[in-house]
């Protein structure tokens, strides 16, 4: 823990603590109110700034938004902390999962091969979900009219699934098989 | 047993802190309703005088108690105040339990079971006590938000989207869908490709973006192994196939040259 | 900087992180989950206590609840604390402590217990006000005529005492001992 000058050390712990447990973020204005207006600007923001750095190598950090200071956890930490919570993680409806496995299974394939092998139009909402995610990618434009764009799974993709290559996925071969007697 | 402390200001009279009920229990008309609301009910008022006059809770002496009790309960009534039941109705207890006192004893063989008739009142007002001083024994310990803050650091559920978890198998479930509803519609054909080949298709024409034109033998990667170059070479021929790519020689054992078949019209990924 | 994506995080900072944020306390068997049950208790309980260790210089201490573990600010600073509120917490009256301290002592209690204890009327405001505030509910019904309900204090009651348990309730005090008169 660092120690705060020796006329300081109170200020610094007091700030801390009102922003730790502040529900919402504390302008200077309200700052000074902790210590009687006997704190000005300068001075509030040095320790301020000195609590930022303490905290540099925490999981929770100091920041400065336009309503003022407030402690906030990283968000690299979001994953860890997100287990606490019972709510069920997102699922992806059926047409992303679908559209993913085509371009997966066939790429690079354009959105009009998308949604004749789905016999439905394709929302452009699921490719830019897919693109945002940085799962697909446009990989060039077919040589037919409209020149449309040919889209392909990237290796975020892969290592998001922990594949290392496509050729990880799980084959078809034995699917085919259950729908050709299913449907003999 | 402290009695000051216990009742550190009963009421304020004018302003002033009441820390004292008048000795002679003389109550001025109007500081009554005051008094009246410094008690929490009949217990807490029997308890004040029991404890102001220092007497035994034990053997309470009924009448000069009663006496006083009603004397209390006579002046509120004189100024016309709304009496609380409960008032009144301890004041029937006291009467009670006075009348009773004064009736003859039992015999000796019967002393054993006969009750004390105080002793119901006594176990009352005893408990009564405890509880009131356990009420300020709480109030005096820390408290959340009145002594102590709980820490409340900003947990900011936006600061990274949650997203969907998806795993191969969810794929392959995927696809069997898809299967399900090309059966249904149609006898649409879907064959098992090679995979591999379809991704090193991605890896080609990623590299022949923004234009490029790539020498035949750059394609390949010298010491990858011959599976990988296989691959790749099938990857090339179906880019071809798929008029996805041009592939020229101007002549017999000159370089052959790959390009996009749209010629890099459009470079959106440069 | 620890990553998330890294295999070994530093627990005690996700510990620290996930304890300062959380709205409630976390009990051990929360803070498994976020490692997903990789640390047992005893490794828990060591990097609590560490915990609390490194934080015994500052204004915000960590302490073990009824329900679980809690960072809060400590005691002496709440007067700098209060200088930010815009109006005290309430304060309660004798007759709220006093039916307080009865469901604490005596509970599961009826209202009419309670004023049989008290010696007056229980006006509805004052049980609300205590269950307005999490302290007491409702735990059942005595299987007497008009079915009252029982009230008992809550876990909420003990964490924001900061008790651990019932147990931890000032003792009630030794009055002149229980009359032996009734059965001599």
């Amino acid at each position: 823990m660092a120690e705060a000058n020796n006329h300081t050390p109170d200020h610094k712990l007091v700030l801390e603590a009102a922003l730790l447990s502040a529900a919402e973020p504390l302008a200077l204005a309200d700052l000074k109110l902790l210590f009687e207006n006997a704190l000005d600007n300068a001075a509030l923001v040095k320790l301020l700034e000195e609590l930022q750095s303490d905290w540099s190598e925490r999981a929770v950090e100091l920041v400065r938004l336009a309503s003022g200071w407030r402690f906030r956890t990283r968000g690299q930490y979001q994953v860890y902390l997100d287990r606490l919570k019972p709510e069920k993680p997102p699922k992806y409806s059926r047409a992303v999962l679908e559209t993913l496995a085509i371009i997966a299974y066939r790429q690079p394939v354009t959105r009009g091969d998308i949604e004749d092998v789905r016999g439905v139009a394709v929302s452009p909402g699921i490719l830019k979900a897919l693109e945002a995610r940085g799962w697909i990618d446009t990989v060039g434009h077919r040589d037919t009219p409209g020149k449309p764009a040919l889209y392909a799974t990237t290796r975020k993709f892969l290592d998001d699934l922990c594949l290392t290559s496509l050729a990880e996925l799980p084959p078809l071969a034995e699917l085919e098989k259950v729908i050709d007697t299913t449907h003999a | 047993m402290n009695v000051a402390a216990d009742l550190p200001v009963v009421a304020r009279l004018y302003g002033e802190p009441l820390v004292k009920l008048p000795a002679d229990l003389y109550i001025p008309p109007d500081a009554l309703e005051i008094i009246l609301d410094a008690f929490e009910g009949p217990l807490d008022l029997l308890l004040y005088l029991i404890r102001k006059a220092n007497i035994n809770i034990l053997d309470i002496p009924m009448a000069p108690l009663t006496a006083q009790y009603l004397e209390y309960v006579e002046a509120m009534r004189r100024v016309n105040l709304d009496l609380a039941a409960d008032y009144l109705a301890m004041a029937a207890m006291l009467l009670e339990i006075k009348s009773r006192l004064l009736l003859p004893r039992p015999s000796a063989v019967a002393e054993d079971d006969a009750q004390d008739p105080r002793a119901e009142l006594v176990a009352r007002l005893l408990e009564y006590e405890r509880i009131k001083r356990a009420g300020q024994e709480l109030d005096a310990l820390p408290q959340a938000t009145r002594n102590f803050e709980w820490t409340k650091v900003w947990f900011d559920a936006e600061l990274v989207e949650r997203l969907p978890d998806v795993i191969a198998r969810d794929l392959q479930m995927a696809w069997l869908n898809i299967l399900r509803q090309a059966r249904n519609l149609r006898h649409h054909k879907v064959t098992r490709e090679q995979l591999s080949v379809r991704e090193y298709m991605g890896h080609l024409l990623r590299r022949l973006q923004a234009g490029k034109v790539l020498r035949f033998e750059d394609l390949f990667e010298v010491g990858a192994g011959a599976p990988e170059v296989v691959v790749n070479f099938l990857a090339l021929l179906e880019l071809a196939r798929e008029s996805l790519v041009l592939i020229t020689q101007s002549e017999a054992f000159c370089p052959i040259y790959i390009a996009l078949a749209d010629g890099g019209s459009e470079q959106p990924y440069a």
